[in-house]
């Protein structure tokens, strides 16, 4: 019994299903809508353990909004809603194509996953910041950044607001509460717990929330912000977007083989809750509760969003190689533009016809703007950035070896 | 073969021989790396030998360390050169240090693999080239192969070494050879005489450069892709240089530099690396301290700027054969 | 409601007690000894959530062993346990005044944790492998390591097996499981893991065992260690010891200001165990429990030791700036070497003549072993390491530029 | 004034002329820091203004670059130089690029101070000098006082910049100037005319050397305690050197090097940092590329070996008097 002398072998974690695989969810355990209640936002962390292993949603199978969690939301919300999740989705299937058709150099898309960023978006008060990853540019659809300067950016042309000194998507936009994407994973975690410091040091009402993928949560600054939001009882709201993929590693690699990416929290006594990603109504209930409670100084709560990556992880990624083709056809969750036309159908408030008529006046619009970004150029063509942005903004001001490698350079 | 390939080679060779050689990062187990350059070794070595890592690169290490400190030979990846630094501290801070400081007690025999360098409009978190953060890192080696056949020779000897190696691959040339001339068609390694990858455990020693173009009027010290743009820009120049593959960063192959430079009286030195403290600034450094009384001229470097990698300049960033036969030029003027 | 508006705070959690304040630790809810039971090793993780909360105690204050914990040493076990524990008392006593009268640079004792390691080390087998912090000396002691190395490392003299490169107590012996410690934070928690996994790897049936303070939770290399146990399922045992205090810092600032540091396994499905730190049959007891766990495939168990570090941070480090005088005399779990001595003679297998000739013995063996150590040198005075030691080592074979420059330094 | 006073008293004007200043990092709250540079001033401004963090290099960074990016200005302290490694990533792929990747949408006014350098038998772990991992990084200034007037006038100035700074604090020099001598009796700033240290808010700016001696033969490039020693080592040397404090080392006042080295026509380089690609590296550098032609001899750098710096052997690695003017001397002979 004491295990002296017994040889030991490694426990590697793999998925159930790879390609060639029938995927089989029977085994994730999905809560009925409206079965995880609402508690009141001072409740003691440790009172609601038992909601970082459940998942709150609202809507259920039938497209109806159910349970403590709706009712949050007007139906001119949710038409709002549902068309910021359709220009995202048309805005990325468009930009996609154009990085096949050269014009770019890279992509990536939030495929499936366009709820969340889209319903956290409208939870937000303005002045608050988000600390994004490269898979929330629905934050910046659902703040009405314009579509045509995110592709000047990604077309890195002439127009592009970062002078095509970053790769495609890596937006920032202060003004719309939206941090620079940094290409480093996991390091906007515990600048947004900074943010938040900063902000109760300056007796400020705004918020912070910080964003990480189910796979970087392995990332040490996932540590860091965890340490620091807790200990300080900043007002931030940590978001983990659990999509079940890191590029082509399953997100048992990040978790280990027991428990979720909620119950992370716990050790840190941090409110930690898990929500159906893929349900608009209730991604937006709980960002609402825990940006309230951050508000009133009752700190951290962290999100663990249950959703799936349908697409590629980029436009450089072929998932056929690593996980089956049927995988998200099979995701339990379902489509959260589905999902959320379905409930509004439901109620009244819409139609398959304007539901098409919505998709392609969306289509159009984006279209035009595309043709208005291409215009400027696309990346090596048209009118570009120039060279002396490189050496600009390094620092305030030039110091004078960059001078010198500037006129080196020829600029 | 492909570099990617004799990188993929050289693992198999490795783990082939000695079961004590494991490797493990990010997407590096059933995938094969997202430059595939492991792929195939899960499926024969099995999943305890070749495995996909928490995306954790600090852990990556951390983990190899206490591996290796076990009897193990940890071969690891970092998917992109510039995710390092959140494993810097493991790396300066104990691997380097370990031997040293146990007095052999304990040894860190590791191999820290990760893609280098631009031109793949990668932008300032794909294209880095972070090698001087480690040439002044006492007990590091610093390895860099600019072809197949040195790629895997590199490797095999990188990981029979007996203290921790890091290996820079430059991903531009994964597939093909570059000569910086980004707007010609690619050629791939298949027609190049260093694509001949010889078969088994054949090494190449660390710390031995390689002269690959002979010339009598200026040495140009280069390593990793900026080999072929020095070949091409001595070529397109019309200036006889003699250019001098590293391959090895630390230790360093000072006798055949300054041999050469003692021969050619000039010499000229390239990296992509930003220019401030860059290897570039030891090479100066090191050739003056041996040649001064045979230099003609001043030292050279021909270097990317001081500034993050752009994504839309990356032409006007990369130093490229323009700009280095320029300096060949320069020099050969003064 | 909604904290819209309402000026934020910085929360920075404070200790209750400072300089001229009266330690009060009548809060420190402190579990009868015996009251915690003993799961099964194979327990699942989350099924002993509540032991991260309370603390598993043998010694009750009447010098008796009660409950399910108790039972697994001998008379002739702690007595030689006692016997290790005053040896590391002694031995700390006279080198931190060594240093004190110039003949090294610095020293950190154990003064009040002597039982954690001293009993940890008796719950290993040989092979297994420590990855200490520099207040695990008693690893040493306990795995009988010769005092006279120890003393020759501290005083760099011509003996020390680490030829005087490392700082005095940073020792290093494989032999006696005893990994190299690292002036570096935190770095030896997860180089643990990897050594485990190794283990694992290799089908050997060797264990390890990193070691953290309370402060240095807080550094990342704690994450990542958590994540690569939990996901491989690492046969290694994850000790925190809590002495309350890093230098200046309370331990609330690395905690935050709830839960415990053991609960931070929670978040990881990890098996996670408080135990009394100044109750040398506890301690032995959840070890062996744990390693046994890891022994037998069960995976990574993490270990809160509450204890309180009773002496200064370092010789370099006056407490008094920070916290009352009065505080470890305060502290409530007593001292270990007297709840072990006083259960021996509780139990008629001690007395206090013995403790006091054994008392004297030990100071005898220890100065005994400092005169052969400081005969050969003491920092700066003796036989000293070479200074050619300083480039080797640096490398299996010296490359030329070090041999130039061991060459140009003239040795 | 000593320096610690002189570095408290840059916090206390700072603090007190600006409350977007906040002081944070391990024990820098209420004890005010191992070496008791921020003492007094969480009772001064407050917990919120200046507190303890967790032990957690990265995160006081990662925090700071947010507070930085909400509109505060961040001044933390890393307890030793030694310890700043875990907090790399965040120094060089956030704070250095923010400013440039987010086209000054946001900035990153930090100010990291941390002590650095030997001379304190602090062995390997708190004797390190990494000013060379910064100073090759864009985006990042690195300044390094020698004596209290310029470490409260650097310091401010480092406040006030809206870039991140590295503020490297020699720890030999915190209560008095060193000379390398360390058998002699200690001297204090009390009696040194540098520790004179002007009350309010006079800056020193960054960028700026200052020659501390005049001299006609031979050009000393030196910073931090270093410069003592190159002053103790020209005198006792009887070279007629001029030794240059750079202060700065990114900015760098290359005008200021250059036409001293034109001027003697010889060049040390000294530094504590180990060898290879240290900031002597790229100091050589730059002088050759400027002053090739004015050069007489090989330019000699003296430097901390590449080694661990070690405990006993102390002196031996410290690049002390002795060393340097045997350099001068032989500078001299070529
Ligand atoms: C520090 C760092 N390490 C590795 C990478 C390479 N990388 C880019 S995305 C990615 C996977 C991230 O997965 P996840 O966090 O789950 O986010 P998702 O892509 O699923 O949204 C990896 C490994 C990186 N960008 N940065
Ligand atoms: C990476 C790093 N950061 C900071 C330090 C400085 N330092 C040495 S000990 C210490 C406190 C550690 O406290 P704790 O982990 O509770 O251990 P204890 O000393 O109480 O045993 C600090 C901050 C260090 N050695 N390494
Ligand atoms: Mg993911
Ligand atoms: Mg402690």
């Amino acid at each position: 019994m004491s295990g002296v002398g017994k040889p030991l072998t490694l426990n590697v974690p793999e998925p159930e299903c790879r390609p060639g695989d029938t995927p089989d969810f029977t085994d994730f355990e999905i809560p009925r809508a409206g079965a995880v209640a609402r508690p009141p936002v001072d409740v003691a962390a440790d009172d609601i353990r038992d909601m970082a292993f459940s998942i709150v949603r609202v809507l259920n199978k039938d497209g109806q909004a159910v349970g403590d969690w709706a009712g949050s939301l007007t139906p001119d919300d949710l038409r709002t809603g549902l068309r910021h999740m359709m220009t995202l989705r048309t805005f990325d299937a468009r930009m996609l194509n154009a990085q096949r058709q050269g014009k770019t150099s890279f992509y990536m898309q939030s495929l499936g996953e366009e709820a969340i960023s889209c319903a956290f978006a409208r939870a937000l008060e303005p002045g608050d910041m988000n600390f994004p990853t490269y898979r929330q540019a629905g934050l910046l659809i659902a703040a009405d950044y314009p579509m045509l300067t995110m592709m000047n950016q990604i077309y890195s042309n002439a127009h592009d607001p970062l002078h095509g000194r970053q790769m495609p998507i890596l937006y920032s936009a202060k003004a719309h509460g939206f941090f620079s994407i940094s290409g480093n994973l996991g390091t906007q975690f515990v600048q947004s717990v900074g943010w938040a410091m900063a902000s109760a040091i300056s007796g400020d009402s705004k918020i912070a929330a910080g964003w990480i993928g189910d796979g970087s949560t392995a990332e040490n600054d996932f540590h860091a912000a965890m340490v620091f939001a807790s200990t300080y009882t900043a007002p931030v709201v940590l978001n983990i977007v659990n999509n079940q993929w890191a590029i082509s590693t399953f997100q048992g690699i990040a978790r280990g083989g027991v428990g979720t990416f909620a119950a992370r929290g716990h050790g840190f006594g941090v409110a930690s809750i898990r929500v159906d990603g893929n349900d608009y109504l209730a991604v937006h209930a709980v960002a609402k509760w825990a940006a309230e409670r951050a508000r009133l100084g009752l700190g951290p709560t962290l999100i663990e969003y249950v959703t799936y990556r349908a697409g590629g992880h980029s436009s450089s990624d072929d998932p056929s190689a690593y996980r089956s083709g049927e995988e998200p056809g099979a995701w339990p969750l379902g489509d959260p533009i589905d999902r959320l036309k379905q409930h509004l159908i439901s109620i009244g408030e819409w139609s398959d016809e304007r539901h098409a008529q919505a998709d392609a006046e969306i289509l159009s619009d984006v279209v035009t703007v595309q043709k208005q970004a291409e215009a400027v150029g696309t990346l090596g063509d048209g009118k570009a950035p120039s060279p002396r942005d490189v050496f600009e903004g390094v620092y305030e001001t030039m110091p004078p070896h960059l001078i010198r490698q500037r006129q080196m350079a020829g600029y | 073969m492909t570099m990617i390939e004799a990188i993929r080679d050289a693992h198999d060779v490795a783990m082939g021989g000695d079961n004590r050689v494991v490797v493990y990062g990010e997407d590096v187990g059933f995938f094969g790396g997202v430059f595939r350059c492991t792929a195939g070794l899960q499926e024969k070595y099995g999943r305890s030998r070749c495995f996909d890592a928490p995306i954790n690169e600090s852990g990556i290490v951390g983990t190899a360390i206490g591996m290796a400190a076990y009897g193990l030979k940890p071969v690891i990846e970092i998917q992109f050169a510039d995710y390092v630094y959140p494993a810097y501290d493991q790396i300066v801070s104990e691997a380097a240090r370990l031997r040293h400081r146990s007095n052999g007690d304990f040894t860190c025999p590791i191999v820290i693999r990760m893609p280098t360098g631009g031109g793949i409009f990668g932008g300032q978190t794909h294209s880095q080239s972070p090698e001087a953060i480690f040439t002044h890192v006492s007990g590091l080696k610093v390895v860099i192969p600019s072809n197949p056949v040195d790629a895997k020779g590199l490797l095999l000897a990188s990981i029979a070494d007996p203290d921790p190696v890091i290996f820079l691959e430059p991903k531009r040339l994964y597939n093909g050879p570059f000569d910086g001339h980004h707007d010609r068609p690619l050629t791939t390694w298949k027609k190049h005489a260093l694509g001949a990858v010889p078969e088994g455990d054949e090494i190449v020693p660390l710390g031995k450069a390689k002269i690959t173009r002979d010339g009598a009027d200026v040495t140009v010290l280069a390593y990793g892709t900026m080999v072929y743009v020095a070949e091409t820009a001595a070529k397109e120049s019309g200036v006889d240089a003699e250019v001098i593959d590293l391959r090895s960063l630390l230790p360093l192959d000072l006798e055949t530099i300054a041999a050469s430079v003692k021969k050619t009286g000039r010499c000229v030195i390239v990296h992509e690396a930003t220019r401030t403290c860059g290897f570039g600034a030891e090479l100066m450094s090191l050739v003056q301290e041996e040649c001064f009384y045979s230099l003609e001229a001043p030292i050279i470097r021909v270097t990317g700027w001081d500034t993050p990698y752009p994504h839309a300049q990356e032409w006007q960033y990369f130093p490229g054969p323009a700009r280095v036969g320029e300096a060949l030029k320069q020099v050969m003027e003064e």
